[in-house]
């Protein structure tokens, strides 16, 4: 039903095994341009599991992820970081001995191979950037505290900013507002909403509130395959969809 | 070889001249006084009082080595103390500070210069390994200390600072493999040993031997010291049926071989194969056991049961300072001789003076000796006879050879390297 | 090297060949169960685990000592009760090791490596306090001694055999506990999520003291056991450590079935080798074969392929 | 934040130590003992060495190695190898049935230096392979292990694995390396006599001078953006690789740097004692350049000198006074160190006396700025 228009994603016939068990099974999707996809289904369903596919995290069994016309399967994680995909994970993944500023000067796109990473030096520019970013993500006063002092919702922000400093065409979050108050979950609606402007995004999310006010289309996904996709009220009155969600 | 002709021992010699000619001079007028004054005994700055002089004792007490060691330990402070009950030496009580090698020949190293360097000790009765000799022994050649040397062992060496007293591998090895030859009619030979200079060392010495004989090394081979699996090279031995296993396993390879060269259905008391070791005394037996080792053949300088006087003496009295238990393995005794070869060789000499004493070393003899008669040679090795021991169940051997002669120590021997 | 043989001499040998790498695939599976479970389920990194092990060694010595003088009649059987009291007996150290040190160390395994060893550098010089820097003879009885004469040139050494007998008797064991017993189920389930074990009610406190435990007292019943191949001194425990933790880690470390196989492999293949090459050699291509298979696999023989 | 900057660069208690080590290194320590105390000391100073090489690669980069005994073996037999052939002579080893090679060589019927031994007569190539030869070993097993994400407990006992092998063949080829006893009686270095006490001085001297510049080196990594990354590493290692970088090249530098360390430190160590044996190589050394690391704090670089000072002083101290009981107290503070003070003697100074030192120097400071 798609044409092979301005995919920046297309996934085809993905499948992953785990000693015979498929956690995602012959799994398509199509991204486009600017959108922000959610992809939503009960626990198990295998969407985290899409998430490591793509970023290399997990090496896939059979099928194709193709970014930019841009064959992933076969890329390092590294390599598909430079290609323009960042992720964030589940739990808050930062570096909790180093301070806020540090965190994100090492998402900084420059040193990244040895020999910069020894000889990098903290110039006016990467200050300049690393000060845009800590405002955008609400954190620019706590710049010198070490992260590990900061709140459950606050460490997701900053491993987003993180994922902003890279500045990738394809943002993946899993589960951003989980575990975060009313108020925090606003901020990160606004926060992603601002930031999705030039950029895909792929989010797992399990709130229905959170995934209304955000997705352009959503994918249902019910163990490991590709239930229902579209819009969320086209989702919502999928009758399989209510089947696997009330049906039991 | 001739040693005379290496330029280091010349110029060792040379200096030696140089520095024995004033103590020479001073010792002119003392040497027929028994009670020498410290001044006069002592020219090098020893820690020699007018009633004390102070010795060192370098052994592991911990780590992989103090098994072995423990024994020297004992017998050299028997034999210090046993020598303060006779008045000491030139009238001066021995006063030893020991110290530990802890397994780790660097250890050694280091505390042999501590002896040396802030002890300032008259000698030193230590060190057991190979290993630990030879990283000590540049201390004591550089300081010119004493070190007398209890364990057998390859040869190769012969330092002015050093007194073998333990055999060095000549004189283990040849009496011993004519003896099974001559006695028991053995054709056919199997050389097992550790992995390290020792056993490599011995085992080219005997395969040279075997061959100069006419006969035949049907197999040599060598496991990593601590290896505890014999299994197959017990397969291997029994594959090529030799008259006589020759071995030089050492350490808790020992007990393991034993134990399962005796499960592999091998009756040693047979003696089919003739199983005949270098490497196992009383010492090792005790944790070999000795029903699993009953038959075997040991060649040794001493073996506990000899019969004379003099051992009856040293075993009885080692018994009453360390226990009716213990028991006593050829190191033990040749660690024994060292103060005693000291003592002859200081008084001898009427001083404490290293130079001195070095001068008066060779030639020294001790009737008394455990052992029998022994003479230190002037390669500063130890004359001695070669016995050979039957190991019996209780742990003990019945000797059942003993050479007529003395055999002269030969540690560069021509023709086995 | 086999000219001169005959047929029927070429095949016994062979045979017992095949006998000795049994053997040492049992001595290699014994020393390596106690830490499979240790390691390979707790993840503490024993490096006291051959310190247990000559424990083990010594309380059979103390026993043999007491039998041959007090009950001179039994001493032909004291052996297997002697096993017994090493697995009691290093089992409860263990248990006192895991309550005063280990469980506070879980979430730091490579600090469970620094420790234990302080702790082994404590045991052997307690051993050496108490029996002595010397090697201690722990005297069997006669009839363990012996060999089994199969045909006139095959002769199967007893010890051998009973080391395999003790070795299938204790993997079956630990086998049937992991899988069946109450006990065993918490231990696994604790492995596999200390929260949700805990949140069930299991006590996870006590169920890893126990796997701790059981882990040192197999320990004691190999030491206990190689008392009849090998050596019993202070010191002793340290020539098994690197074979010990190669065989549990080449097998993939969380699967009982993968430290078989690898006790398996690496005892036939350095038998193997010992038998056409001289010893050290042996040794040094079976530990280097291995490293290179565990750089080329390393997770080991037998692991499961898993969602990180 | 151009402030922070340098901050982050050379901290003020930083370079306080730095100054503090250096003058107990090159003044205090050598006023204070004879040239024997000395001499041990350098020898203590050398396992320094490794023990920062630790603090780089397991203190930051959570990549324990039980084997950095390899490395420094590796360092000491290159230096010993060049001094034995200085030594061997055709006019010193005249006795030999081959004059001209190793003594050890003659023992053991070999009748020329085999091939590898003869880039060693150069002092130049010496040097260079203390240094090079490390690193490619290390980048070898590195880059095995690192490429395929085996870390944590697999590395380390497969580093202890390689250094029983190493002891093994070192030990078994006596022919080519002098077996069990090693390499024996060095003298001279470039015809200069090691053995005196003033070539001991100097060579306590050079040996303190080199360890400065390498906690230089170890000060500048820690401080770069690749040390941050490190600390990164150990906290999340995913989120490193999925922010771009090649997690096991930096891995691979780091246990690099630690081998070049441990290898100079050899180097250094036969030098001062005059000879290298395997039994410096296998697993219990090995284990303690690790519990040299961890007593000084395997956070700490300077920690680690102070480490492997007081571990190597309690050992000598206590084995001399009482040989019994030392393996008693060396095993109750591994155990301490593990159990009560986690961050070793770094984390005491930090949490006792750092604060106090801080006052009084923003007291100093401030002063200063007064006047």
């Amino acid at each position: 039903m798609y044409q092979q228009k301005d995919f920046v994603l297309s996934v085809e016939g993905l499948t992953v095994s785990f000693d015979g068990f498929k956690a995602v099974n012959d799994v398509s999707f199509y991204i486009e341009e600017q959108e922000i996809r959610v992809i939503i289904g009960p626990n198990g369903a295998g969407k985290t599991t899409i998430l490591d596919l793509i970023c290399g995290k997990t090496k896939s069994t059979e099928g194709s992820i193709k970014f930019k016309g841009k064959e992933l399967t076969k890329l390092k994680e590294h390599e598909i970081v430079h290609a323009g995909v960042g992720r964030k994970f589940q739990n808050p993944s930062i570096y909790e001995d180093l301070t806020v500023f540090e965190n994100l000067e090492l998402s900084y796109p420059r040193g990244k191979k040895v020999f910069g990473a020894l000889t990098f030096n903290r110039d006016q520019e990467v200050i300049d950037k690393v000060n845009e970013i800590a405002e955008m993500i609400f954190l620019e006063e706590l710049l010198l505290s070490k992260a590990s002092l900061l709140s459950h919702g606050q460490k997701q922000w900053l491993e987003i900013g993180m994922l902003l400093i890279q500045d990738p065409e394809l943002l993946m979050l899993d589960e951003p507002v989980a575990g975060m108050s009313v108020s925090e979950r606003k901020q990160t609606a606004a926060l992603l909403q601002k930031i999705t402007k030039d950029r895909s995004v792929l989010v797992i999310e399990h709130d229905m509130h959170f995934v209304e006010e955000i997705a352009d289309r959503v994918t249902v996904m019910h163990q490991g395959k590709v239930l229902s996709e579209g819009s969320m009220e086209h989702v919502q009155s999928d009758p399989k969809v209510i089947e696997v969600y009330l049906g039991h | 070889m001739n040693k005379n002709t290496s330029p280091i021992t010349m110029r060792r010699k040379l200096l030696k001249a140089l520095f024995t000619l004033p103590a020479a001079v001073a010792l002119a007028g003392t040497s027929f006084i028994s009670t020498a004054y410290a001044a006069e005994a002592n020219t090098t700055g020893l820690a020699v009082t007018d009633s004390t002089v102070k010795v060192g004792i370098l052994h592991s007490v911990t780590g992989t080595m103090a098994i072995s060691e423990t024994g020297s330990v004992q017998a050299e402070k028997l034999a210090i103390e046993q020598i303060n009950e006779m008045g000491g030496v030139l009238g001066r009580k021995i006063e030893y500070i020991q110290e530990d090698g802890a397994s780790d020949w660097p250890t050694f190293a280091e505390k042999a210069k501590k002896l040396l360097v802030n002890d300032k000790v008259a000698a030193v009765f230590g060190c057991w390994t190979s290993a630990s000799r030879k990283a000590a022994l540049p201390v004591f050649e550089q300081y010119n200390g004493m070190l007398f040397y209890p364990t057998f062992y390859e040869g190769l060496e012969e330092s002015p600072n050093v007194i073998y007293t333990g055999q060095e591998a000549t004189q283990q090895i040849l009496e011993s493999l004519n003896w099974v030859v001559r006695e028991k009619g053995a054709k056919k030979f199997f050389l097992l040993g550790s992995d390290y200079i020792w056993p490599r060392t011995s085992n080219k010495i005997a395969r040279k031997h075997i061959e100069k004989l006419g006969l035949k090394v049907v197999g040599e081979e060598y496991y990593p010291l601590g290896h505890t699996q014999f299994n197959s090279v017990i397969n291997k031995i029994k594959l090529k049926k030799p008259d006589v296993i020759f071995l030089d396993v050492v350490g808790g390879s020992n007990v393991a071989f034993y134990k399962q060269l005796k499960a592999a259905g091998i009756d040693m008391t047979k003696e089919k194969p003739l199983v005949l070791t270098i490497s196992v005394t009383e010492d090792e037996i005790l944790g070999i056991g000795g029903e699993n080792i009953v038959g075997a053949y040991a060649s040794m300088k001493y073996f506990q049961s000899l019969p004379n006087d003099n051992n009856q003496k040293f075993v009885a009295a080692f018994k009453k300072m360390w226990g009716d238990k213990i028991v006593i393995g050829d190191v033990t005794q040749a660690a024994y001789l060292g103060p005693w070869i000291w003592k002859a060789a200081v008084e001898k000499a009427g001083s404490f003076d290293i130079d001195a004493i070095k001068k008066t070393l060779p030639g020294i003899e001790i009737p008394f000796a455990p052992e029998g008669y022994v003479k230190v040679h002037d390669n500063h090795h130890l004359w001695s006879k070669s016995r050979i021991g039957h190991a019996k169940a209780d742990g003990q051997f019945d000797v059942v050879y003993e050479s007529k002669e003395l055999i002269e120590p030969n540690p560069f021997p021509k023709g086995y390297q | 090297m086999f000219a001169d043989y005959t047929w029927a001499e070429l095949g016994s040998i062979f045979a017992m060949q095949g006998f000795s790498g049994l053997i040492l695939f049992s001595v290699l599976l014994l020393m390596a169960l106690g830490l499979a479970i240790i390691f390979g389920q707790m993840g503490v990194i024993n490096m006291a685990h051959g310190e247990f092990m000559i424990l083990g060694a010594y309380i059979t010595y103390l026993t043999s000592n007491f039998f041959s003088t007090f009950l001179p009649e039994l001493f032909g059987i004291y052996f297997f009760i002697a096993i017994i009291f090493a697995f009691i007996g290093t089992f409860l150290l263990g248990a006192f090791v895991e309550w005063s040190l280990i469980r506070h160390l879980y979430k730091r395994p490579l600090d469970t490596l620094l420790a234990t060893w302080g702790l082994s550098l404590i045991l052997q010089q307690l051993y050496r306090t108490i029996f002595g820097t010397r090697e201690v003879g722990v005297s069997l009885p006669d009839w363990m001694m012996g060999s089994y004469s199969l045909t006139d040139a095959i002769e199967i050494p007893i010890n051998g055999m009973i080391v395999m007998g003790i070795t299938l008797f204790i993997t079956v064991g630990v086998y049937l506990f992991l899988q069946k017993s109450r006990k065993g189920k918490q231990s696994r389930a604790v492995v596999q999520n200390r929260a949700m074990a805990g949140a069930v009610g299991i006590n996870t406190a006590s169920v890893d003291r126990f796997t701790f435990a059981l882990g040192c007292g197999i320990a004691g019943i190999a030491g206990a056991t190689f008392t009849m191949i090998g050596s019993t001194g202070p010191t002793s425990g340290q020539l098994y450590i690197v074979d010990t933790f190669l065989v549990v880690v080449f097998g993939g470390a969380a699967s009982l079935l993968g430290t078989v196989a690898s006790a398996f492999s690496i005892g036939q293949a350095q038998s193997i080798l010992e038998f056409f090459l001289s010893g050290s050699m042996a040794k040094v291509l079976t530990l280097l074969v291995v490293i290179v298979i565990l750089m080329l696999r390393p997770q080991g023989l037998f692991s499961l392929k898993v969602r990180r | 934040m151009l402030q922070s900057k340098f901050k982050s660069l050379t901290p003020r208690n930083d370079v306080l130590s730095f100054i503090v080590l250096a003058i107990v290194l090159m003044v205090l320590l050598p006023i204070l003992f004879d040239i024997f105390r000395l001499n041990l000391i350098g020898k203590y100073l050398t396992f320094a060495f490794v023990a920062i090489g630790l603090v780089l690669s397991w203190g930051l980069g959570g990549i324990l190695s039980l084997g950095q005994g390899v490395f420094f073996g590796i360092g000491g037999y290159a230096m010993a190898m060049f001094l034995k052939l200085e030594a061997s002579t055709p006019e010193n080893t005249a006795i030999q049935s081959t004059p001209g090679i190793p003594d050890f060589m003659d023992w053991n019927q070999l009748t020329a230096l085999p091939w590898f031994w003869e880039p060693f007569h150069s002092f130049t190539f010496t040097v260079v392979a203390i240094i090079v030869v490390p690193a490619i070993f290390a980048y070898i097993i590195g880059a095995a292990m690192f490429k395929r994400r085996v870390g944590g407990v697999y590395f380390a006992i497969i580093t202890q694995a390689i250094a029983a092998i190493m002891t093994i063949l070192i030990i078994g080829q006596q022919g080519y390396t002098g077996g069990v006893n090693g390499i024996t009686d060095l003298r001279t270095l470039l015809g200069w006599d090691i053995r005196t006490d003033s070539a001991k001085y100097v060579l306590y001297f050079v040996n303190a001078f080199l360890l400065l510049a390498v906690l230089v080196v170890a000060q500048y990594i820690r401080k770069s953006k690749l040390g941050r990354l490190l600390v990164a590493m150990r906290d999340s290692e995913d989120r490193v690789r999925f922010s771009g970088y090649d997690v096991s090249n930096f891995k691979i530098f780091i246990f690099c740097i630690a081998g070049i360390f441990s290898s100079i430190g050899g180097a250094m160590f036969t030098l001062q004692v005059g000879f290298m044996s395997p039994s410096l190589i296998g697993i219990v050394p090995s284990i303690e350049m690790v519990i040299f690391a961890a007593v000084g704090g395997n956070l700490s670089i300077i920690g680690a000198v102070y480490g492997a000072l007081l571990v190597n002083w309690a050992k000598t101290i206590l084995s001399e006074s009482y040989p019994e009981i030392w393996l008693f107290a060396m095993g109750a503070l591994f155990i301490a160190v593990v159990m009560a003070f986690p961050k070793g003697l770094a984390g005491l100074y930090e949490t006792y006396i750092q604060p106090k030192v801080d006052k009084q120097l923003d007291k100093w400071f401030k002063k200063e700025k007064a006047e």
